[in-house]
Parts: C-alpha cells; structure tokens; sequence
C-alpha cells in the first residue's frame, strides 16, 4: 500500500448498484484533480451473485488497478468475508489489510472477521430517514468513505447532484445522506493516513468504449451498425446516446452479418460507418471481412475481447482473439489490426483507425478488451482537431477510369455512387483495374496475380508509415517485457517495481499488432532475456513475434479471466529473470 | 436524355444462351432509362449466383457482393445516400435461403429499395442444385432422390415480412417485367419483385413453357387486400398469377430516423465535436 | 515429354462436355491397368469461356497433373490456338510441342497456326452418321486419340458402354463412332511413339470429394450437412448420391451456420457427423467451431480451399486459408488439422479424423483445396476394414458422474442423451467437472483456470500420437523443401527433376497441420537451406512453422490459381539453391 | 414413476426474482414429469439469453449452445435419435434476430421438435436493449430516443413460415402454460410456443399486470383455420389472445426422410461398405 495513492472497492451482489457507487467515488477523484482508474469485477447474471469495483486514485498516474487496497464497503455480509479474507480468491485481487478499513451497515453481524479495521456505519438507518429506497444505503456508505480519507465533501455533494441531479429532491436526499455518513465515520473513526494532493487541472473520466465512440464521432464517424454483445456493446450503447448530439446513425441489425455488410455499403457509398462485436459476432464478421479487403473498401471494425473459447466467460476480460483476427476470413487479403494500450490512446487509434481505413481503402480491426473497453480512466482534455483523410478519389467523369488501378503504392482512386462517368462495380470475385471479373469467361492468371499483388502491396505501403514501436525504461534494460494492447499499465507498474529492486527492466509495447513494425527485432536484440506477457492461453502475440522475426522469448500468461495485477506480474518477471 | 444504351456495360453477359437473366437485365436498364435516372444514380447491389452478376454486365455502380448479403448492403447504401435508386438483385438460393434473415428484417423495416430475385428454383451458379423454391420431387444433385422440402413461397414470406410492395413478374414477358420494376422502383418503401426466371440448363421442369402456360396477369386486384394477397399468393398450381399484388402506403424507416430523414449523409458534413460535447466527463 | 508416360489434353467451352471426354479418356487408362492422374482447368460461367481437361497416365507413379503434352483434343478453334502456342497463358501448362499431335474437326480453318503436327479428323462428319446429338463429336475426338496410342480399342468400347449404358442405343452409336475415329486416325495418322505398359493391376478411378466420401462411410458416417460451394460441393454430391447405399443422411441447409450447428447436435446426439464448406463458408461455421472445441463434442469439418480472398476465383485451386483455420474462432481451444497430401490420404485421413474426433471430443479439420477434392487419381483397392473408436463413454447410471472430470489426458467420458442416469448440460459458457457454469452468479477464477487447462491438455495428449512427418529423398539431402497437403505430388517429382540433375534435394511432407510434429525441426536440422513452396501468396505455413522452430527458411509461392507444374517448380528451386 | 422432483436442476436458477423464465422452467419439469417422459430421454437445447440459461437448472440432458442457433442443434439431434423428446428454448432476441433463419425453415421442414420462446420484448442478459417484439417508442439503451422498429409478430411468422403448432402462453398463468407446452410436446411436427415472458428488470411495460390485463384465453377456436389464426395473431392491442392459434396434421420431414424414417441412427450400425460399393470406380 503506497502513501501516495488511494483504493478504495465497493463489494456487493449484481443489481445492488456497486457500479454506480464506484462511479461516483470515481468522479470524486476526478474532480478534485486526481488521476483516476477503476476495475469493474462482475458476473453474467443480472440480479445476485457477487460484484465489486474498484476505485484507484492518486495525483500521480495510475496505470492500472493496482494492488493492495484501504477502504472496502462492503454492501452485504459474503462481500464483507470475501474482501477481507486473506484467501481472496477473485483472480489477483489484494485483500483488506491490517491497516485497511471496512465500512458496513451496523446491522451486519455473525460474519466471519479477519484481522482488519471494521467500521461500521448506520447505513441503513441514516438511509431511512430519507427515503425508503435501498440504493440510498450506497451513498451513506460513499459518504462515510469519503470521510475516511477526509475528500473535500462539497465536491462529493456536487457529484452528487449532478447524478441525481433531474430528480430533483432524490438529489437532496443523497447529499445529506452522504453528509450524515461522512461525519459519521469522521467523528467516530481515525482517518486514513494518506498523501494525497489534489489539484485544478481538469480530468475527464472516461470508459473505454466511451472513448472510442468519441474518437469515432471526431474522426468523421457517420453511421455505426451492431448487435449487443459484451464487451462491445458499451460503444453501442454510447453512440446511440449520442446519436443526435454526434449526428451518428446508429442501427442494431438482426445480426452481426448484416451490421458489417450494411458497414461495408455505407462505407462504399461514400460515409464513414463502422461496426463492433466481441469475438463470437466477430466469427460472424470474418466472410465479410475479407470482401471490403476484396473489393477495397474501408472499414473499421471495434473487435473487443472476452474471455473464451465460445461464449466463454461473458464479462471478463482476455486477449484471446488475436489468432482469430489475424486469420480471420479465407485468402490473403490486406488489414491493418490496431491495439490500443489504454483508454486515451483509444480514443487516438479510433479515429486514426477510420483515417488509414479510407486512406488505404482496406478493413483496420481495433482490438480491445473487456477491461479496456469497460474500466474508467482519467484523461486530459483530448484534443478535438483531427484532420479526416478521404484518401486518393477520382475525378468525376475521368477519362479511362480505373477503380482498381495498379499503381506504385497499390492504392488507387475511388469513386463514389453519384460521381457522374465513374460508373463501374465492385466485385468479391477476383476482378482486373476496372473491376471486371477475371474468374469467369475466361480466368487470366496473369492478371489474378497481378491484382493480388496489387492489393498486397498496400501492406508494404503502409509498414512504411507504422509509428515506431514505444518502449518503457528500455534504453539500459538487459530485459525486454514485450506486451500488446491493454496490459500496458500493469505491465509498467511491474516494470517500475523491479526498477526499484534494481533489476534492469524494460518494457516493448505492441499497438500496431499487424503489420509488424520491423523495428521490434531491433529494439529487442542484445537483451539478456525477452519475456512476453499476454492475457491469454497460448501466448498468441508470441506466436506472431516468432513468425516474423529470430528472436527467443519466455512467455507469462493470464487466462483467469482477470487482468494482471503489477505486484503479483512483477513475480513473476522476476522469476522468469531469474531463471538465468 | 438517358436512353438504354447508355445502361449497356461494357463486359457481355456470359449467361448460358436463353438464361432468363438476359431478360432482367434488359428490363432494368430500359426502366431505368425510361425513368430518367442517370447511370450515375443508380447502384445495383448483388449476391453470388449466376443473377447476381448482373452488375457486371450493366453501366452503373454495382457491388457485387457476397452470397446472402446483398439486402445490408443495399440497405446501408440507401440510408448513406437516398438521392441513390438502389436495386438489389440475386437468387433464391440467394434470397430465400443464405439471406433470409436479411430479407425478412428489411422488408419488415420498409426500407426504401427494390428487391428483385431471380427465381429459378435451383442454385445455378454451383450446377444446379435444390434451391428452396424447388418443387417438391425435383432430382438434383442435391437430392437424386427427389426433393422433400416443401418449396418456400416467396410472396407469402414477403407480404408476413411487411414488403409494402410484392409482385410477381416472368422473364419471358419483358413488357409486364418493365412494368413491375417501374412500379417497384417508384414505390416508396420496401419493394419485392419475385421474377419467375428460367434457368434453361439446370431447371428442365420449370422452363418457359411451364411458366408460360401458366402465368396470368392480375386486373383490377385490390391492392391493398392483404389477406386478398395472401390467397393470390397460394395460386402456383394450374393458374399462377403475375403483377402486384400487394402495395401499401407506410412511412419508411428512413422516415422516422431522425439521424437520416431528409438528410443525404455523404454530403452532410460530420458533426463538430466542441469542448461542450466534453462536459459529460467532467 | 516422358516416353513412358502420356498426356492428354482435351479443350474446349464450357457446356462443350470437356470434363466427361476427359473421364472417359481416364478410364481407359485406369482398365488398361495404368496409373493415372487428371487436371480440370474451367471456369465459374456454366456455359462458354474456356476450359480443359488434362489426363497423364503413366505404368509408373503419376504424381502431378505433369508437364508436357502429347495430344491435344481441340473442341474449338480457340482451344487449338491456345494450346499451341508457345505463350500459352493458363497457368504453367505446357504448349503442344511439335512431336505433338493436334486431334481437331477437318472443318476447322483460318486457324493461327504454329509447329505443331495438326491431325484433323472429319469428328463433325462422323458423329452426323449416328446422331444429331453433337457432344458424340468428342466421342470420335475420344476415338481418334486413342488410336494415336493404339490403346486397345475394347477397353474404350466398354468404358463408353458403361458411360452411356442406361441409354442403350446412344450407347452402340458412341461406341461406332469412336471406332470410326479410332480408325481414321490410326489409317491417316501415325502412331505416337510411346512405351506404355499396360497391366492387369485393378487400379480404382477416383476424385478427391469421392475419396472423401468414401473414407467418412467407412469410418461410420452416418450424417452429413452441408450448403453447396464449390469445391466443397463434390463430397456433397457423391454422398447425396450414394446416401441410401452408404446410410447416409445428407441435408442441404439453409446457410452453412446451420449445416455446423446441425453437425453438432448429431454427434452430442450420438451419431457421427460432417459438415463442410469452401472458405467462404467457412467463415460462417468459425463460431460453431469454437463452440465444438469448448463443449467437447465430436466434429469433423472438411474445408475445401479455392483461390481467394472472398469469392476470388471459384473453380480455381489455392492453399489460402490455413491462417483462417488455425486462427478460426475466438479463445484458445483443442483442435487438430489435417491436410492430406494425395486422394490415397485423403480416404484414410477422412475416416482417421472421425476417429481423432470422437476420441478427443474436439473439432477436426480436414484442408483439402480445389485440386485434391476435384482432381481424379488411380488407386489400388481401399482398405475397407477399419476399427471405429469411440473414445471414452461413461456407463450408464455411473456414480457421481462428471462430464468434463478432469484427467490425465484431458479427456473425459462423454455420456450420450438417452442414457440413464447421467444428465447434464453441456455448456458453452466456461464450466467446471459437472458442465455447471462458473460465469453466472460466481465466476471463479480457478475453476476456470482448470478448465482452461483441461481443455488443452488434449493438446498434448494429441501431440504424442501425431505420426513422424514423412521426407522424401531426404537422408542425404542438403536442400529440404517443404511442402504440405495437396502439393506432394509436384513438389516430389521437382524433387525427382533436380535429382536427376545431381543436386542433392529431398522434401519433408507435412500433413499434420496442428499440432505440428515437433520431429520437423530435427528433420530439418543441418541442412544448408530449408525451402518452404505453398500455393498462396504469403507463405501461411511457413509463418506457422517459424513461430514453433527456430529455424531460416526461403518461400516458393504460386497464386495465380493454378497448382504447381514440376518442371516450372524444379527450375524455383534451383534458382532459391543457387542463390546460395 | 416420473415425479416433478426428478427434473430438479442441482443449480438453482439465478434469474432476477420474479422473473417470467422460473414459470417455464416448472411448466416444462411438470409436464415432462406428467407425460411420464424420463430425464434421459428429454433433451433441451438453448441459445444464448437470460431465458436460454434454462437447461443449466433442469435435470435432463441440456444443450447450451450459441446465440441464435438452438434450432438446427435441436433438429439434428431429432434427427440423430427420434426417441428423444427435444425442446428448443430461447428468447425473442435469440430466436427472431440473431435466429430468423433457421426458425423460418425448421418449421417450413416441419420437423418434430418443441421450441419455446420467451418473449419478453427485450434483450435480458445483454442488460435490457430492444428485441425484435419490443414495442415502437420503447426507450432502451439502444434506442434511447424511442424505438422505431415495427415489432415482429411471432405468431404470424410462425405461421407463414409454415409451422404445423402455433401457440400462445403467458408466464402469469402457469396451468395454460403447461397446457400449451404439453399439447406442443404431443403435437408431432413443428410445434411454437411463444410465452409473455416478463423481465421485471428492463422492462417495465410489458409487465406481469400489461399483459394480465390483455390476455384472454381461446376457446374452441377453429384450430385448422390458417386464415383464421392469421387474424388472431393480429390482435396484439387491448385483447391478446393466448392458446392454441393452429394446428395441423402433417408428415414430417423425418416422415419423408428414408434414411432416418423409422430409424434411430444413434442406434443402427454403420453400413458396412464392401468391394462391391467400390465397382463404380473400376
Ligand atoms: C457463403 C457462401 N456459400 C455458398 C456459396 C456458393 N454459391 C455460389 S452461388 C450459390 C447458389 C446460387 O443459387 P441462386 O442464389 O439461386 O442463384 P442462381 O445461380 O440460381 O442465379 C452458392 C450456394 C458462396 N459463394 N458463398
Ligand atoms: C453471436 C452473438 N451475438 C451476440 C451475443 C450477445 N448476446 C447474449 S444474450 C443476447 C440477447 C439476449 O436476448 P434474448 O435472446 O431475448 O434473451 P433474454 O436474455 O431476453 O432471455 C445477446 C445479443 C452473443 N452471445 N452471441
Ligand atoms: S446455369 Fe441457369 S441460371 Fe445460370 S446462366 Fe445458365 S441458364 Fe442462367
Ligand atoms: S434480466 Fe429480465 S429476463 Fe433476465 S433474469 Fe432478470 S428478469 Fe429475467
Ligand atoms: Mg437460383
Ligand atoms: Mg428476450
């Protein structure tokens, strides 16, 4: 447990509004300056069962969940055992400590106790005296949580108000509520030891999927179509919030099928559309994926992981898809597949993702997770400039025009449905420049290889454009810990961990996962050891690395179907290090 | 003016010789023609069938697509860009079996295209397999030992799907083909057109004959009758009547979308996202 | 051009009957106790266009469809043009050379002609003798080319009586007009200097959908669901042709969704089952493949590869989709793939994969592509006995049973609905020993964890009994090329070619797709260059094998459609050993 | 004797109180158990769904398979071992988006499975969107400015696609309900069953007292009147009627099948193939 940054989880059964209470202790942070993340535990069960979330906050960033923890609320009696239990069994999770305080309803008794600090509150009947609504417990105990570490409470009341804010006297109700609980827990127990600073700068707290819905909608975004499905339905779900605010068209399909193909002809009809799934509507997605590469037309598609194989494990994260995405649909086909590292670079990539899909007129897959696409993060404020790249287009009635023209880079000019003497089609079948088939009257091999090799070439085209790959504390490292997409944070951390016990740590940091930037083989070689971390099974990155360059690697994976926690990860690090 | 010729595509049909197809096509280009829309304003979306490489063969922007899929696509293209006369055009292997769902969903939305299937009652492309309107006992490859899937209806599944505009139309009488693709393509909403199209190398039951014999032309129907399209629908025996059957006034989905309704997106510039866009995640 | 093999080349449109002359020409090879192997080079148009058929016959081994030609059966004048000029273009196919004889109708003029020995016969003139049917044409064409070779003239008479048997007259005009070929050719024209053995060896005429078809019957097929796409269509065919001899039900389904869905439910129920599509199709089963793979159900999937991506080119042949079936479905799950290298195999590994399937409880994968499942082959007499496996079953009423109980190999008793006393459900959600779900109200970590692992240990249980990776010419080979499935043939007789020429080449033939044989890098070890030829465009083995060894490898690659010609192969490898 | 206990689940079901799923999931154990059918002998296979979770707390052999694809699960497994008494069930999101397809031709097949749906006009696990039955104007978190979408009618689906059982049952009656199931179970053919389900969590209009005050039961309706029971599944306003709407007699498509008429497959041996299945490639 560090000084200067605080965890605080709030336990309890799905349905007994764990999130939004941690949603409002977030915002509390947030707004008092403070960097901000959280971690959303819970089931595919809608009302029951056990959830919590976690709140982590400092003024330095915070990367990751992060370990260890000092204020539980816990809104049942199994929440209450679960958390402090030494034996917390949730995947890595830290339990309450010795010093840690555990705030519960006074009423809670005959549970099992653990050596840590009980404090409980009146929760239940500070709430009745306000309202007969159970939820109001929630904001007694943010109140007393609040109190414990000594928050400014007139932001908490504001937070408060903006929640509850069209319901008028609810508001009020909460705010004193909150207020009974936060001098509750002053006047009654010790205050948390922290060196917490706040400050004015402003924060937004964004979810992943938020954040790509906003990134979409400032890289021109027009038209998103999908089919509910965690942990891609939260960019649905913004979007189509959003919908008249962003002038976005938001449609939920019969199926995944139709939503990428219903993309696929927007996007040929000149509008910038997307769609999303998780890994089971992505199968669906695959056929189609391989047409807009045939037929050159951009496309972006939203891929967010969960845990598998099949229906797998609905709400927990992974990042087992990646052999699905880069083998997805049948021939070689040029695709770009992008992983952002965390939420703000998520909000970057989306709409870069939409600019080198219209530029390079071929499908660009951004592969999330469920813990990037659902945690909370702080971001400074993005920035909303971003200039759309409509790519080469034809000139209306262009002489001798081409579609599929071969040409230097492989790119040739579109024409849009309307742009008058360009009329010409677009075929999934193997087709010459003009987009005549190749494949029927008479097959032309000569031809077939030239237009593979015309479409192929974007992929070297665009390997001349992929960013450098990022690294972390990697100019002296003897050891390299390769990761990719959203494990970024807890990746670091365990980096910085072992620079503290002096071990020569550094990190590589994939987010362009296809094509492979060539540089990887550089940056790695003359290490002592290269370890790749991924959260998943057979180490499907790894695989990848192997294919394209001479490098000897170790390997640690995660298939919980939890995220990596930094102490437990830099472990293992340390042994793999160790096992010179 | 636009006149048929400048409907002619460059690239010959490759159709067997006397394929119903050659028909459609005709048809199409000439309404389209007659109809004053610019080859420029009008896409053909396919599936995979020997129909659906019809955009090959006609001058307008055509996607030739995947097998099933031609109904999102062309659905897709409508809303980015209403000023578009968007026709689809495929199989009943293509409609009726891979892409029911889809046919099913959009007629049901009313979107505002027009449908056209080229029905043979055998999968052409693949050499001539049952396709799902094959008649009960057909030898095919598929089943040498008959058929015993009773054939779906396709006029029956369009008017419970919700089509404002079902019709039935034959290749062998191009005039009253023209006639319903106009009638389709001018109706505004969900429009099928359920072409009885004989495939000369694969289909030797269903040939022109058969259907010439056959077929008759709706008068005078009440074509808001729904239940009176329902019955003309189970006509397929000795009498199998030919023309629309059934059309109705609906708004389109376009029309209640606010996002869309009067509004051609490819032209609309994307909304600007300001800081006040922002706030929500102070 | 071999004087101890012959190659015959028939062309014409499509709708022209090209492919039965072929038949019949392969036939009477086949009788004539030869080994035989054919080529169908046609198009996706049903009628026109340009297409021929391609039979090599030979006493010895034919492994390929060859390269060279002897006789050419010009259907039209454009087939004559293009298979006698020097620039042919259909793929690497060789020209008619001027030893080789031009069998076309005496009608025929204006022609481009070129140094070929034309032999017109009046076929035209003939055939109205006996019908005004024109396809008996070929049948004099068919005729005058076996007189060419001075074939005995019975063995033709019984191989059309059995052709056009059921139409009885049709039957004796084919055979008249075939002899009158026969004879006019054999009184006009010399005799093609040859040194063909025949023999009395039964040699089985058969094509790689057939051979399939015949393998699964053998190995106790009892289902097969499908939606035709070429060329997954031919195993359709034969086995809804033979469907009451073999007990075979066969259903053509509404989409390929359904025909995997359906071929699940049959083998949960009990009863062995198959489906199969073309990559396209593919696409749409990946989700149902993971599926299989997370509830342990048996499942043999046959994939017929042809030339992508998307619909590409639908009659054409190409080994494009191994990344889409490695990478087929999200999340990591047991699953094994097969390529059989040759029609023999094909047969065998059919029938072995449903035993591997049903023993492991997982999906199998049998990559075929256009030129295995279309091509024809000779081969001696099937092996029709076979020991079906069942794996393990739970008996009836066990105690306390557990579906998926943890074990050793990984694999659990599978119990059967209908069976007493072991109910349970079979979940695609994450589950523990018992099926139940550890998703919905607690998810738990471990338990996953174990039955993640679980799961993969069939992996390994599997790895031990793959067979040695078989070589070719290897022992004192310093050049290996590697090759898998269906190119065997023209890679080994490349190998024989360069052979001859003294340099020291040998081939390692992998057919064990995934998991591969770890026995491949010491097979490979030491030698001074690895050359890996595949039939696409990007190597997609050659990544495989270069993400499990470490080893260096150069590329031969053909994408143009066609399969590989061994002359043409033979002069790639040299050029790669050269470049040493 | 087969009791109700036999067919207790050893999971208890973690629907959210009050749930309309834990009305079926007695119907379906009751009825099992009074049709004397044993545990073994009854297979449920199910999509993906709230509703779908429901062979995880049943004493049978259960299949839960993928989202939108029970049917073709269940009809192989019919087909695989006709001794087996197979119950398909979903919910509306499962069946009627993701799963039209396969709904519309199973029943076109007539093949003899049950499929209950629970309808709740509403996507329950994926935490409350709209499904396809759901009303026009419902605000949801995908339609938050309203739905737009004309609700599917299942009924009339059913009907159209050519199901030989149509029903209609409601969670809030538990004896109509296991009536409705059981005469699904004894129908040989293509049974549906839709149930108003209600999801006390995301859907607080078509609640337990909506649907209550709405429905009403047939009786003595003209089952074999197609015409007839199209109208009735109209009536979706203030009178919604719940009970058989259709039924008829007909074959099967195993009926037609001569590989599996008659036959359990999962029982005959394999046929043995022999040199003389080999003389055709001589
Ligand atoms: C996903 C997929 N499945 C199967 C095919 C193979 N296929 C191509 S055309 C066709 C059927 C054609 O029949 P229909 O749609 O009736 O068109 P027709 O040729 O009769 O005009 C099929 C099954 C495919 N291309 N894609
Ligand atoms: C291919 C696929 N797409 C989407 C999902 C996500 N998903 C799970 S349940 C569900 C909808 C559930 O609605 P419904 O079928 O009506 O069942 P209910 O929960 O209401 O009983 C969806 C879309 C999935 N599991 N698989
Ligand atoms: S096979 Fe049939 S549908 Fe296809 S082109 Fe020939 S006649 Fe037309
Ligand atoms: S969310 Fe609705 S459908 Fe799902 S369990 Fe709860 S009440 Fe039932
Ligand atoms: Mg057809
Ligand atoms: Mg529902």
């Amino acid at each position: 447990m560090k000084n200067d940054e605080v965890i605080i989880r709030v336990g309890g059964a799905a349905g007994d509004g764990v999130q939004s209470a941690g949603l409002i202790l977030a915002r509390v942070f947030s707004r008092s300056g403070m960097h901000v993340n959280t971690y959303n535990y819970y089931q595919s069960i809608i009302r029951g069962g056990q959830s919590w979330y976690q709140i982590r906050a400092s003024h330095r960033e915070v990367r990751s969940q992060g370990d260890g923890l000092d204020v539980l609320i816990a809104l049942n009696k199994d929440a209450l055992e679960r958390h402090t239990n030494p034996k917390i069994n949730e995947g890595g999770a830290s339990p309450l400590p010795k010093e840690g305080v555990a705030i519960m309803d006074s009423s809670m008794t005959g549970y099992k106790e653990f050596d840590v600090d009980y404090t409980p509150v009146p929760l239940g009947e500070i709430a009745l005296k306000y309202s007969k609504n159970t939820l109001l417990k929630n904001t007694v105990a943010i109140g007393a949580a609040m109190g414990s570490l000594q928050m400014n409470f007139d932001i908490l009341a504001d937070v408060i108000r903006d929640q509850f804010g069209k319901k008028g006297d609810i508001a009020e109700q909460n705010v004193k509520a909150a207020k009974e609980g936060y001098d509750y827990y002053s006047q009654k127990y010790k205050k948390i030891k922290k060196d917490l600073k706040v400050s004015n700068e402003k924060r937004y707290l964004i979810a992943g999927g938020e954040a790509a819905g906003l990134g979409a909608a400032t890289g021109g975004l027009k038209m998103y179509f999908g089919y509910p499905m965690t942990p891609a339905s939260s960019i649905l779900h913004f979007l189509a919030e959003h919908s008249t605010q962003y002038g976005v068209f938001v449609k939920i399909t019969e199926d995944e099928i139709s939503a990428i193909n219903m993309a696929i002809g927007a996007n040929y009809a000149g509008v910038r559309a997307m769609t999303g799934s998780s890994g089971g509507g992505f199968s669906l997605m695959t056929e189609a994926l391989g047409m807009a590469g045939m037929v050159e037309v951009p496309l972006v598609v939203y891929e967010a992981q969960r845990a598998g194989p099949s229906t797998g494990l609905p709400t927990k994260t992974e990042q087992g898809d990646l052999m699905q995405v880069i083998g997805a649909s049948q021939g070689d086909y040029p695709k770009v597949i992008l992983a952002p590292r965390n939420i703000e670079e998520l909000f970057h990539l989306t709409r870069e993702a939409l600019n080198i899909a219209e530029r390079y007129q071929m499908p660009v897959i951004l592969m999330v997770d469920l813990y990037l696409a659902e945690h909370y993060e702080t971001i400074s404020k993005p920035d909303l400039e971003f200039k759309i790249d409509h790519g080469k287009r034809a000139q209306d009635n262009q002489k001798d025009y081409r579609r599929y023209a071969y040409s230097e880079d492989g790119i040739s000019a579109r024409a849009i449905p309307g742009q008058p003497g360009l009329m010409h089609n677009e075929d999934s079948d193997e087709h010459n420049e003009f987009g005549d088939v190749v494949s029927d009257a008479e097959t032309d091999p000569t031809l077939r290889t030239l237009s593979m090799e015309k479409r192929m070439k974007k992929m070297e085209t665009y390997a001349k454009e992929i960013p450098p790959t990022p690294t972390y504390r990697a100019d002296d490292a003897e050891y390299m810990v390769v990761q990719w997409g959203s494990t970024q944070g807890a990746v670091e951390e365990a980096i910085d961990i072992l620079r503290e016990k002096g071990l020569k740590v550094g990190g590589l940091e994939i987010f362009h996962i296809h094509p492979l930037n060539r540089d990887i083989e550089k940056k790695l070689s003359g290490r002592k050891k290269i370890i790749v971390v991924e959260n998943n099974f057979s180490g499907q990155l790894n695989r990848l690395l192997k294919s394209e360059f001479s490098i000897k690697t170790e390997l640690i994976t995660k298939y919980d179907g939890e995220s990596f926690y930094p102490e437990a990860l830099s472990k293992e690090i340390e042994k793999k290090i160790g096992g010179n | 003016m636009v006149t048929i010729a400048d409907y002619k595509g460059k690239v010959k049909p490759d159709w067997c010789p006397g394929c119903g197809n050659f028909a459609q096509l005709s048809a199409i280009s000439m309404v389209l023609a007659n109809m004053g829309i610019e080859p420029k304003d009008a896409v053909i979306a396919s599936g995979i069938g020997c129909s659906s490489n019809m955009p090959e063969f006609i001058n307008t922007y055509g996607f030739h697509g995947l097998h099933g899929r031609l109904i999102p696509v062309a659905s897709a293209i409508k809303w980015a860009n209403p000023k578009l006369t968007v026709i689809g055009y495929g199989g009943d292997g293509d409609g009726f079996f891979e892409g029911t769902q889809h046919f099913y969903h959009a007629a049901k939305r009313n979107i505002d295209i027009t449908y056209i299937v080229s029905d043979n009652q055998v999968f052409g492309l693949t050499t001539g397999q049952a396709s799902p309107t094959a008649a009960m006992g057909m030898k095919t490859k598929s089943t040498p030992n008959g058929n015993i899937e009773k054939p779906l209806n396709p006029l029956d599944f369009a008017l419970a799907a919700g089509a404002t505009f079902v019709a039935r139309a034959f290749s062998g009488d191009a005039k009253h083909l023209q006639e319903m693709i106009k009638l389709g393509i001018q109706h505004k909403g969900f429009s099928f057109i359920d072409v009885f199209s004989p495939c000369v190398t694969y289909n030797k039951n269903n040939s022109y004959d058969y259907f010439r014999s056959r077929v008759y032309k709706l008068e005078n129907n009440d074509k808001s009758d729904l239940l009176g399209a329902y019955k003309l629908a189970q006509e397929l025996g000795d009498k199998i009547p030919i023309g629309v059957l059934y059309q109705k006034d609906e708004k389109t989905y376009e029309d209640y979308d606010p996002i869309i309704a009067n509004t051609s997106l490819v032209e609309r510039e994307p909304v600007k996202i300001t800081e006040e866009h922002l706030a929500e995640f102070l």
